[in-house]
Parts: structure tokens; C-alpha cells; sequence
């Protein structure tokens, strides 16, 4: 059966390494930040301004000076740091941040990602997701294998507006953990009870699939 | 030097019609609501305004949106605002959107004397459009430009009479920068204080940058999105 | 993360001989006291030091002068250290000098992933040679190159178990650019506190840059030049 | 009679204006905070990092984390700020620095500057001159108008390596006020009981000299 939301996140959590400091994107990949693993010290980077990014605060404590990037408001850990906006992105762009989790409307086989702009629609802009693709050291993507009406969301080549070349590294989705290869996508696990053939028929791109894939563990 | 004006009326005086305006803020959190609402009671046109974002309908920078002042909007995201969709769709206003990174740094690098200089954001997007393309380290690059702007409309926590300012918390993002890529810039604080009260080891942006200060008033803070953990 | 470590020795495991660091300081003012004394022990030696100054004949960057572990220094000043010109005279020691605002800015863009600028300073100058030149706003500019190492070693007054530093009145200089610009960051402090001790506010240098930090042990700072006014 | 050191600081002091920041450098152009005029607040930067540079310090209160861009101890003025060397030159590149006062080996008809290097003399380094000259507003030069041998420093065109072009917009001498202009060295004031002919003599470029030439008023 494919994975929730919460199942997405939670699997993604696994990659997290102890010391690292991440970010995460609006939507699935904030969600990644309640299951970080039992002895994992992880620190979360709002782009706005933030290194250490807290639960959110209770009502009363709601500090409209204190929000992430997605414009929630937020808490800071103990051991935070504020800083401008240049500062922060030059953390991201200077290789500082460890991983960086996003949402996309399309991944590619090359890497590639298309995640800000649909024809025809309203554009909101790329806010930071241009510059966090294009410089993180790792990048996975969280997403729906398919979309609403069942097309691919990991395709040959994206046909969207892209965010970032090549970049993408490994993708999270509903149905598999799938790597950026030079050779294209490699799946590497499936979700409990979903089986090859579906992952198969769900991804447009040509999927390489080599001995046994085992299930993801998510106990 | 004294740099003290009396309220963000006295501060706008000299500001005209089609200026270019930096306002800080990420959201709504910083934005220089007096400065904001002074330029609206003054009624000045054909703005073009680069700030990260654009406000909401009815506040910050969407205050200014629906009056029209606005000519042009140089942001990264523009999100949370129907009027904005709106002017934009029937061509009232003019958008250019820029990645976050790359544009904190072009205000960082207008300040700074920095005429260009190359960052991977964008390489291959359409924001790579009419920009020079170049390797270096084995990974390709734009060139992208410094801004500058007529004035700088800033907001710090607190600050002194000598324009030394402080932020709080994510209430910094984009104000210490543009402060020093105003012509004029324009800080409003929540508490003014006399100079030498301030720690000189804990100044975000030290007063050579601060042309007028004053102490804003009926601070609303809005939030834009409450969300909470009870 | 704690990223504590017991002293200079154990900071600079790992360090070999051949490696390129960055040292903060200007003169002999902010400079890692501790971490330059521990590099002199375990004798490392052919070290490329990129640092504004180069020390006294005894003390900081002296000391490894002395002993001939410098092969090549990049810096802007170089005054004050009779060893220093003599091996420069006699070709034991190559050094290239930068202009000092462009060696600040070279190092604070080789921090934030920015591979290359255009400032003016240095044109028309033998600064220029081999350097791209490009007008930009009816000026002549140079492009310069961001700058990186294998090893920052930096000195902050307060830090934190999670690296967060905050530097104290000129020691600070640069010692902040320095700690993004480092494959591995070396901070020594003469305040060691715990996380959540210092106020985020005022934090100079995030945690995230520094992988090492200890209290360093029995400061000399030495002055080079007291000057008083009784 | 040509000034002494803390005549050309006197003399170069006149030039300041309210509420301008300054850059002194090493030598007579340190000595010029001495002489700031009454009612004149003038806000002095160090490219080490501080804004609003005070008197020395009392013996018992020197620093040695609070030193001047010569290495000296100061002290720093109440509103004063302390920066990171990246900012100091960022203000100062950045066109926030109202006026740059330092010294000359030679000036050239066109504004040209040599002050750092002299070849078969051990190079101590440029500094931070090349960042100043090549971006503050206006450029004073602290200067005496020859050297120990009687060599003009104001001359046609630098024989020594240049540390900017163009830049210098103003010369203060031991013997006159000297202007660059488009056209050349302009003779603006005389130093008290130095003749224009004298001056002449004492400069290579050659010097522009219309109508009656006052006297620096020192009072």
C-alpha cells in the first residue's frame, strides 16, 4: 500500500546523519523534522534567517519576529543562531548545509527538477528553491509518485519550467525510494505491499531495477 | 551625528513619484509598517519596489498594491496576495522574479561596491535569460548584478540616534542589506535610544548606512500563517 | 551537535604537512594564540597561510616563520617581521599580496559559494596583471576569486558547544569571513559556554561553519603598538 | 615658511563637514583628528573593523583587542560599532565613506597614486590603500611637497608601481593646496609666507596658476 504523507517523511528521516544540518522544504519535507531517529542530532536552517528551528510555539507564545521560511511561526532551539538573508544563502550556497528536502511537479532521469511554475497558472516565484537546488550537496525530493490524475511525476525530461539541472539526487515517494544515477532512475526500495510492477507503471522514465528490491523498513 | 527625524511622515520628505524602494521584511515579519503607511498617506506613484515578497491585501506592501503606487515589483516570492494576481494578469504591474539567494546578494553586493558577480542559482532555468553564462570549478554560473536603490525603507528592533541598528529574531532578513544599498536609507525602530547605549560588539548594521531614524509607533505585527503546537 | 574539543593538539588532528589554512587576526590582534603555538609543536610543515598579516619576529605567525613552516603566505600587510624579509629576500618564502579589502572579500566569497567578483580596487595597478578587466558603470573593475581552505583557524571571544562564536570589539577583523571560507573550522575561544548560553541575536559566526572549537589557555594577546594618551 | 606635519592636518582638518565619515590613514593624515573643527561631528573609521575611533587610551585602559588600522591601541567613542573586515570594506568600496585622507610617495597630474612600493626596497604590502583609493567619494593627499632629496612628489606621471588611477582629487602640502583637475595640478592656497613661485619650483607637473593665489587661513 503506498505511504502517507507521514510515511513519506518518516522514510526520508532515515537518511538523516548525526550532526547534520538540513532543510527542509514547505509541505512533505517539514514533516520529515517528527521523525528525526532516536540519537540522530539533526539542525534544522530556515532560510529566512533561522539555523535551529524548534517545534511551533504554544498560542501564547506565538512571536511574530520568530517564523520559518514557509511564514509559520516557529520556535528557536537552544543553541540557535538569527542572521540576514544574504548570510543564509551564503550558508546554502557555500555547501554549509548538509541536505536539502523539497517537493517537485517533476524529476527527470538526469536530475533534473521542475518545482515553481506551471503555464497558465499564477506564478509565485521560485522564492529559494533555485538557489538550495542548485547548491546543496544533497538533494532529495519528497513527492507523490503521480500526480492527481495518475501522470508520472518522475519522468524522461521535464516539460515544466525548471528549478534546477541535474541536481536531484534521490527521490521519496508515495510508492519507492528511487536514486539519480548517471544511468538514469535506480530503484532501490518499494513501499510495504507495493510491488515492482506498479512502481514500474507509475514512473514515465525508465526505471533500472536490478535483483531483489527489498522493502523500505519503517518500524 | 543626530540623525533622528520625528515620525516616518518627516522621513519620507523628498520622496517622489517613480523612485526606486528596498523594503525589508521577509513576509510580514520585519516590514517597516510606518514607513509603509506614510508612503501611502503621501500617495507617491509609480513605484518600483525590489522586496522579497508583497505583502497581503490588506497590509505591507498590499496596501500600496491596491492603491496602484506600484509600477514594478522586483521579489522572489509573491504569494498570499489576490490584488497582486490580479494587477499582474491585466498587465498593471510589472514582476520580476528573482531566486531568494541571489537576490539577497545583489542587495548585499549593491551595498558593498560590488558591481557582478557569479552564483549557480538559476543555470539553466529561465532565469539564466540574457544573463553570461560561465565555469568555474567544473560548474556552471550566471553573473548577476548588484542592486542599489533610492532609498532603503528598513525596520530594526531597536536602534540610536546615530542610526545603529539591531534586529530580532527572523526580523532581520533582508533589512540589514538593503540598509546599505539605499541612497537614503530610512530605519524605523521599536525603541530608539541615545547613542552609546547600544553594545558595539552586537551592531547589525553600524549607523554609516542610516541616513534618518525614527521610533515607529502602533506596531501590528501581523502573522501571516499562526500555527502552533496546542 | 557538540563539537568540543580538549585543546589546540587534539584540534588540529588531521592537519598535515602541505595543507593550505586561513588565520585570523590583524597583527597580532584576534589571532588563534593557542592553535598557532600547537601548530609550531607537531612542526607541520610547506603550510600556504592565507592571513592579513604575518606576524612578529616571535610571536603568531612569527613563530612558524622561524621554523620554516611556511612555504608561501598570501596576505596584504606584511611589515613588522625582519625574518619574514629576509626569507623573502633570499626566496625561502613566496608570497602574493592582496589588496586587503579584496583579500576580505575574496575570503568571505570563497565562504559563500560565490566563485568569482569585480571590485575596483587594484586596477591600473601590477594588482591587475593577469586578472580579467571589465567596466561596470563607467568603471574599470578587476575579477577576483573567491578564496577557500583546507583549515580555518580562528579565535572568537565567546563560543558555544554547537561552534555559535561572537568576537569582541577589533578582534574580530577577519576572523568571522574566515570560519565559512574552511573546509574544516577551528575556533578557539576564551569563553567556552554551553548551548543556549549565548543569545542568538547577537551570534557573529552559526555554529554551522565551526567543526572544532575549545577554550584556549593563558592569552598573551600582545600589543604591538601601545600608544596612550598619558 | 612651509607647515610642519600638524599644519597640513590643521590645513586638511578645514575640509571636513558635519556629519562626514573618514578614513585616516597612517601618518599626518592620523594627526588631522587633532584638529577637527569646533561644531563639526566627524565620525572616524578603521578598516579593521570600528566605527567612531576615539583618543588613545589611558596606559591602564590600552586593549589589545581594540586597535587602529596602524596597530595601535584606541579607543572607541560611545555609538561607535565594531564590524568584521568583509563589512569594513564593503562600506568603504561601497561609497559610504565620505572622504579618505592618506599619504603620497608621488601624485600625477592626473590623479594618479604611488604610495606603497618602491622598487629595491623590501614591499611591506598595499594594505588597504588600493580598496580606499579605488572607492572613496573624495581623496585627500597628506603630503610634503618634496622629498628628504628636494624630488618633487608632485609630478607628471608616477614613476613609482601605482596604488590607484585618477583617484586623488586634492593634495595638501607643507606648501600648498593643489587641486587635480581634468587639466591638471591647480594651485588653490599657499602655505603662510610661501610664494607661488616657490611652489613652482618645488612641483614637477606642471601647475595651473590663475589670478591671485591667498594664503591658507590657519587661525
Amino acid at each position: 500500500m503506498a505511504l502517507d504523507k507521514n510515511g513519506i517523511a518518516k522514510r526520508i528521516a532515515q537518511e538523516l546523519e548525526d550532526g547534520y544540518y538540513v532543510n527542509l522544504g514547505i509541505g512533505i519535507p517539514t514533516l520529515v523534522a517528527n521523525f528525526i531517529p532516536e540519537g540522530i542530532e539533526v539542525t534544522l536552517q530556515s532560510e529566512n534567517g533561522l539555523l535551529g528551528i524548534g517545534p511551533f510555539p504554544k498560542k501564547a507564545e506565538a512571536d511574530p519576529d520568530l517564523i520559518n521560511a514557509g511564514k509559520q511561526t516557529v520556535t528557536a532551539l537552544p543553541g540557535s543562531a538569527f542572521f540576514d538573508s544574504a548570510e543564509s544563502f551564503a550558508m546554502i550556497r557555500g555547501g554549509h548545509i548538509d541536505l536539502t528536502v523539497l517537493g517537485a511537479f517533476e524529476v527527470a532521469e538526469n536530475g533534473d527538477i521542475s518545482s515553481w511554475k506551471i503555464p497558465g497558472k499564477m506564478v509565485k516565484g521560485m522564492g529559494g528553491a533555485m538557489d538550495l537546488v542548485a547548491a546543496a550537496k544533497n538533494i532529495i525530493v519528497a513527492t507523490t509518485h503521480t500526480d492527481r490524475n495518475g501522470k508520472s511525476k518522475l519522468i524522461k525530461k521535464c516539460t515544466l519550467p525548471l528549478t534546477g539541472v541535474g541536481c536531484v539526487k534521490k527521490i521519496v515517494t508515495d510508492m519507492a525510494v528511487v536514486e539519480v544515477t548517471p544511468q538514469g532512475f535506480k530503484l532501490v526500495e518499494r513501499a510495504p505491499g507495493v510491488s515492482v510492477e506498479e512502481i514500474k507503471n507509475a514512473t514515465e522514465g525508465a526505471l533500472i531495477v536490478e535483483g531483489d528490491i527489498p522493502e523500505m523498513n519503517l518500524s | 551625528m543626530n540623525k533622528v527625524v520625528k515620525d516616518a511622515k518627516e522621513a519620507i520628505i523628498g520622496m517622489s513619484d517613480g523612485c526606486t524602494i528596498m523594503l525589508g521584511g521577509f513576509g510580514l515579519c520585519g516590514i517597516p509598517e510606518n514607513t509603509i503607511n506614510a508612503l501611502f498617506d503621501a500617495d507617491i506613484q509609480n513605484i518600483t519596489c525590489i522586496s522579497n515578497n508583497a505583502g497581503v491585501d490588506d497590509w505591507g506592501l498590499g496596501r500600496l498594491l491596491r492603491k496602484h503606487q506600484l509600477k514594478r515589483i522586483i521579489a522572489s516570492y509573491v504569494g498570499e496576495n489576490k490584488e497582486f494576481e490580479r494587477q499582474l494578469l491585466e498587465g498593471e504591474l510589472e514582476v520580476d522574479l528573482i531566486p531568494q539567494g541571489t537576490l539577497a546578494e545583489r542587495i548585499r553586493a549593491g551595498g558593498a561596491g560590488i558591481p557582478a558577480f557569479f552564483v549557480p542559482a538559476g543555470y539553466g532555468t529561465e532565469v539564466q535569460e540574457g544573463k553570461e553564462v560561465r565555469e568555474f570549478n567544473g560548474k556552471m554560473h550566471l553573473m548577476e548584478m548588484g542592486l542599489t536603490a533610492d532609498y532603503a525603507l528598513v525596520k530594526a528592533w531597536k536602534g540610536d540616534t546615530h542610526g545603529n541598528l539591531i534586529y530580532r529574531a527572523t526580523a532581520n532578513n533582508f533589512n540589514n542589506m538593503m540598509a546599505a544599498a539605499g541612497k537614503i536609507t530610512i530605519a524605523e525602530v521599536e525603541e530608539l535610544v541615545p547613542f552609546g547605549e547600544l553594545d558595539p560588539n552586537y551592531i547589525h548594521t553600524p549607523g554609516v548606512y542610516v541616513q534618518r531614524i525614527f521610533k515607529g509607533v502602533d506596531y501590528e505585527k501581523r502573522i501571516e500563517f499562526l500555527t502552533t503546537s496546542d
